[in-house]
């Protein structure tokens, strides 16, 4: 059976809200324009506006409002309508929610989620196509998920909305129309998926591919390209990028020896970045080729449509760098 | 022409904590047929990008600003291009009103060359620093401290001009606005602090996001002024009336009220949080092209054929920049990299796949 | 002892958009023999607090409270440990009103396993959640939401209490205030806004960062009430008419007139934006210790050597405390890592040199 | 002859005040108290109110009136008390100030300075201690500085200020107080350091050790420890976090063999990750060892002394790292 992204995402929030009586939402536009990408469709009528609840463009302060909540025992969802906004209320999110937990010695934790869509759209420009998911992923004290498929957003938001502790939670609007098939388990209002632990989308020998959210498709779609010229890649979706699943990364590597990470946000510490650093510290006796970090071009996001396209990650950006890694087996100056 | 016409403004200001200015003022046939020929040029321009979107030529955001076309109109006519403006992201009439061209607008909107942003900005990213235009901005209430901050560098700089930060009523609530403001009436900036209230922030209508939609009183300690913002002379006399104040005593809040016909961007049909009927009173009772039209007949300036055929007119000018604008190119690939810096010191810049694509910088 | 003994605040309460209180108020021997126990031993705390810094044995920031003390005393006398509070960095006081000890306290301030927060906090992140304080906050104005978000928690629950969310008048002016209020006005949020007007926020004084100080004003639309916050019974009434008012009309800004003697933190002497004979005067005319001295003798309720026995007393408290606090351990190194998470799904987390030192997290 | 930092970036200040009337200082405290850390010492004396502006503390409205300012062409120095209280005002800081310039085509670039201590003091607890230099280092459009020494203080602020793009500029708390010896050449008023040039503290051939600010000095002196057991650290001061100075970094590598990198900062997403796969992509063949990072403890910042000593990289942090490098100059997979 098929589910979109919105659907998992919709139903999850509704089960949720109908088994915990401290959950509930706020943010722009939720409630009565069910959601401005609505993913809160429906919700309003069904839990009323006590627990379903518009707030006016002010996200520092209905983000404070949120965490303020949380410390008192309920459980907020809040929602960004991109997670570009969240710069305004981002003291909060580090400050008031991350940190509070570990300053007070535990008495204080903070059982809320953020939630939005994350990182480039469609022609939207500089200032509402940023990805966060680095930057959040650096502060302990925070979770941060990024869910690729319906069985993702399903399962990670349950978890979210269920888990004691500040969760970031990363969605990608261009995903939420599409579908994917998922089991009967799936469906199942006790599913749940593990934070921390990455996915196996597609086991290889050959390669390592690591990828979040939308890069996921293009990851496995390159896999199969990559296939056809006999090269067999493994595709990792991280599903958590803090805490990051290292171990499911290091064992990868050290059966393919070769890693690219895919990802749409800038470059510079990075989550590839970082991916690299783990596996660096970890495995470095077992690559076989240099990492290869294919990322965000370095520079804002343009609007114009060649040019946009040249900024974020495509499939072929995948293909090359993969093959790059593997007809080269040798370390570079050894060869030189 | 230019006999003078005197009339009075639709409805009296009200005003919060201090003068009003008088409802009674002067114009002339000249004017009026400008104010009727730009208003009707911002119209056709919004509804023929509305048709753009729709067959896919332009991409992502888009808001238009028609029924509010009186709010820019108005401002400009009371004020220089040494004055600056700066406004949120339904900004293509506010830069067409600064002097921007119909070519510039629809290639950018188009994401092309001829953009004036050579089409790296997109719809919500209009400038024309030339003459005093600041963007087009995307964040809610970001461009209001901005705004201070130009008016802020007028002072510093002893130019005795003043800065137009324009924001929506769902925008007033932020908090950034009230750090301003406060900033600017400790120095006495002359900040004009324009909120355009078209009633409904998104889908939401200003009560329900705000305690008090009385933006003009919002200041609290800052004057304000309530304008008719349907009609082009009431926003010219707050306009010409609130720079005096701003130059002589500081900060001041003009609120607008206006209308927007259009949802509130391409997304929204515009039309699940409020009525037919409202939008369509409004259109029928307020619109500030209408209003003007009366008015040039009343004073048998025009006829209604002549009208008819300065619209026509517009709509082919409209139509033929659009033509003009398909022409431009795409920007060239090597624009990922420029204008990351004005100075680059010769270090690289990466694309996504940073062995295959890189540019050093400038 | 508690016969009923009728005094008047020191002064009238001045209110916007709201009644006002009455200035009659009843009071006891007890009533008064406890304020003048609990705000000494207040005094007291800070003052020791102030020679262990000197001393190196606190480090960092450290935020005193000394002549605010009826701010945390009067408000404890209005309210319940079921109503919250919560505040800034200078938070000790606060932390001690609702019930913490003072082993707690200096175990904190020195960072031993002891303190409230098991000395991971420091001098700004003092809690008791089981007696509704939420901090300890370091960022100015960032504990406004958040109490404006405990309030509305209690509401959702329907637990028919109140937040008080304290803070200072140079975090008056911060935008999210004005955010949280709009939606606490909005929601009629049982929040109950504390302006601790000291009259300086750091070494700033209130007219040089406000352009309207008079801050149980700055709600706008929201109503307000000026009170001498060295009256621990004008603070005691006020918070009293606050919480009935919130309960059933929601938010309420308190703006209360008080004066710190120490300067803002340690490394500030607090005498080179503000004179002696300002801080002297405020000593010898408002102390809201010698207040309530003045009002027992008047009522011949104890003796001068009494009283003096009673500090006496509450310096020896102190110094045992911190006797105590001094034997307490530093946090054992396994800390580090705990309470980073609550639910630490066995990840690891690391250390400066991740290959030396790393945890496996709860 | 000897200068402290505090003077070194007061004196940067004056002079660059003194040659552009279109310089001027806004920040909380920066005039008639003079400054919270007296780095603005006597600049309202000299320049008067309207060049030296006391503001609310309200970050957000002041920075984006700083941002403003510079649109219309000044060239404003915003002072963070500390950078913890930039997040307040950060929106306009990658929105409003790093993007414009691209978004605009070149139109309105934006000439600012943003400056203050960033990361770790001295028992200022949770909410006072944290590392900005890899959040603002991943934005293009920025340029993130951070000085250790008096020269660099002075001739990096100056550049700072000069230059017509944003700058975030991380000063450390520590150090203002710190004296560092400084040649003649640094006091003249032209002096200037080019902005994206790492500068190299202590040649050596055994392992490089990148840092910066305070981390600089831990890293120089865990060189004199490791040369007396001979082994020969270069010691990398970075100055500029973007643009990084890649060519410097991996120039020595290629010498050394072998990398450490040392910060304050959150280990996830760091400097130290970016410099690693910055390393692997350029010269993967010469590295013999893992690359080891030194970084801030993945914690909340604690406030009692001895677990702040244990979330802070110590000079025997840095030696150990160092060691454990140097001893292993086969890949582990070979030697398992
Ligand atoms: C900080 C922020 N939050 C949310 C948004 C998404 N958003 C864009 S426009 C808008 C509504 C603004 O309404 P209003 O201020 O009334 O202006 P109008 O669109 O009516 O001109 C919202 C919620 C945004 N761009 N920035
Ligand atoms: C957002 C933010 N900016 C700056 C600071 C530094 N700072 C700490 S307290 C303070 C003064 C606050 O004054 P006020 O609100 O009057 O409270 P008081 O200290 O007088 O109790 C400042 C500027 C901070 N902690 N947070
Ligand atoms: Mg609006
Ligand atoms: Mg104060």
């Amino acid at each position: 059976e098929q589910m979109t992204v919105r659907d998992a995402l919709n139903s999850a929030l509704d089960e949720e809200m109908s088994a915990d009586p401290k959950v509930f939402l706020m943010g722009e536009e939720v409630g009565e324009y069910q959601g401005a990408y609505k993913i809160t469709k429906g919700l309003l009528d069904k839990y009323g506006p006590e627990r379903v609840l518009d707030t006016p463009i002010t996200e520092a302060g209905f983000t404070g409002i949120g965490v303020g909540a949380a410390y008192y025992g309920l459980k907020p969802v809040v929602e960004f309508m991109t997670f570009n906004f969240s710069m305004q209320a981002i003291d909060h999110i580090i400050n008031s929610a991350a940190k509070s937990n570990y300053m007070s010695a535990g008495q204080i934790n903070v059982p809320i989620v953020f939630r939005g869509p994350n990182g480039a759209a469609a022609g939207v420009g500089a200032q509402h196509s940023q990805c966060y998911a680095a930057w959040f992923a650096a502060v302990p004290g925070l979770k941060v998920l990024a869910p690729y498929s319906s069985e993702d957003a399903r399962g990670l938001l349950k978890a979210a909305i269920r888990d004691p502790d500040p969760v970031v939670f990363l969605e990608n609007e261009l995903l939420y129309g599409e579908s994917f098939p998922v089991s009967a388990e799936v469906f199942d209002s006790s599913f749940c998926l593990p934070i921390g632990k990455a996915k196996i989308e597609r086991e290889g020998k050959d390669i390592t591919i690591t990828a979040f959210s939308k890069m996921v498709g293009y990851a496995l779609q390159a896999a199969e390209i990559l296939a056809k010229e006999g090269i067999n890649a493994e595709v990792i979706n991280l599903r958590s990028i803090r805490p990051l699943d290292r171990a499911t990364i290091n064992t990868s590597v050290r059966k393919t020896n070769r890693l690219i990470t895919v990802e749409e946000g800038f470059p510079q510490h990075g989550v590839g970045a970082e991916i690299c650093a783990s596996v660096v510290e970890e495995s470095f006796g077992y690559l076989d080729a240099p990492v290869e970090r294919v990322a965000g071009a370095d520079v804002p996001m343009p609007y114009a449509a060649n040019l946009e396209r040249l900024a974020v990650p495509q499939i072929e950006d995948i293909v090359r760098a993969a093959k790059r890694a593997c007809y080269r087996s040798v370390p570079l100056a050894a060869s030189a | 022409d230019s006999t003078p016409i005197t009339i009075e403004t639709s409805l009296p200001f009200t005003s919060h904590v201090c003068d009003v200015p008088s409802r009674t003022v002067e114009t002339s046939p000249k004017e009026l047929m400008k104010f009727f020929r730009d208003m009707a040029l911002m119209r056709r321009m919004e509804i023929a990008a509305d048709s753009l979107y729709k067959s896919k030529l332009i991409r992502g955001f888009c808001h238009l600003y028609d029924g509010q076309e009186a709010v820019a109109i108005g401002m400009e006519a009371a004020i220089t291009k040494k004055d600056c403006i700066i406004t949120a992201y339904r900004d293509h009439c506010t830069f067409l009103g600064r002097g921007g061209t119909l070519l510039q607008v629809f290639s950018e909107l188009m994401g092309r060359q001829g953009g004036c942003s050579k089409g790296k900005g997109g719809s919500m990213h209009f400038y024309k620093k030339d003459s005093g235009f600041y963007g087009g901005h995307g964040i809610v209430g970001a461009q209001v401290p901005l705004g201070c901050g130009l008016a802020f560098a007028q002072k510093y700089s002893k130019d005795e001009t003043v800065t137009f930060a324009l924001y929506g009523d769902g925008a007033a609530n932020q908090g950034q606005l009230f750090e301003a403001l406060n900033i600017s009436a400790l120095w006495d900036l002359p900040a004009i602090l324009v909120c355009e209230n078209n009633h409904y922030g998104m889908g939401t209508a200003e009560w329900r996001a705000a305690k008090s939609p009385a933006y003009y009183k919002r200041g609290d300690y800052v004057p304000g002024l309530k304008v008719d913002g349907m009609d082009v002379f009431a926003v010219k006399q707050a306009c010409k009336f609130a720079k005096e104040h701003a130059l002589k005593n500081g900060p001041i809040i003009l609120e607008m009220d206006t209308y927007r016909y259009h949802g509130h961007s391409m997304s929204d049909p515009g039309s699940t949080y409020r009525t037919r009927d409202e939008i369509s009173g409004v259109r029928q009772e307020r619109d500030p092209i209408e209003r003007i039209r009366k008015l040039i007949f009343a004073h048998d300036i025009a006829t209604e054929k002549e009208l008819k055929d300065i619209e026509k007119e517009m709509r082919k000018e409209v139509d033929e920049a659009i033509a003009q604008a398909k022409e431009s190119p795409m920007p060239d690939p090597s624009e990922l990299f420029t204008n990351v810096y004005v100075k680059g010191y010769g270090v690289e810049s990466y694309g996504p796949d940073r062995k295959e694509v890189r540019a050093v910088l400038p």
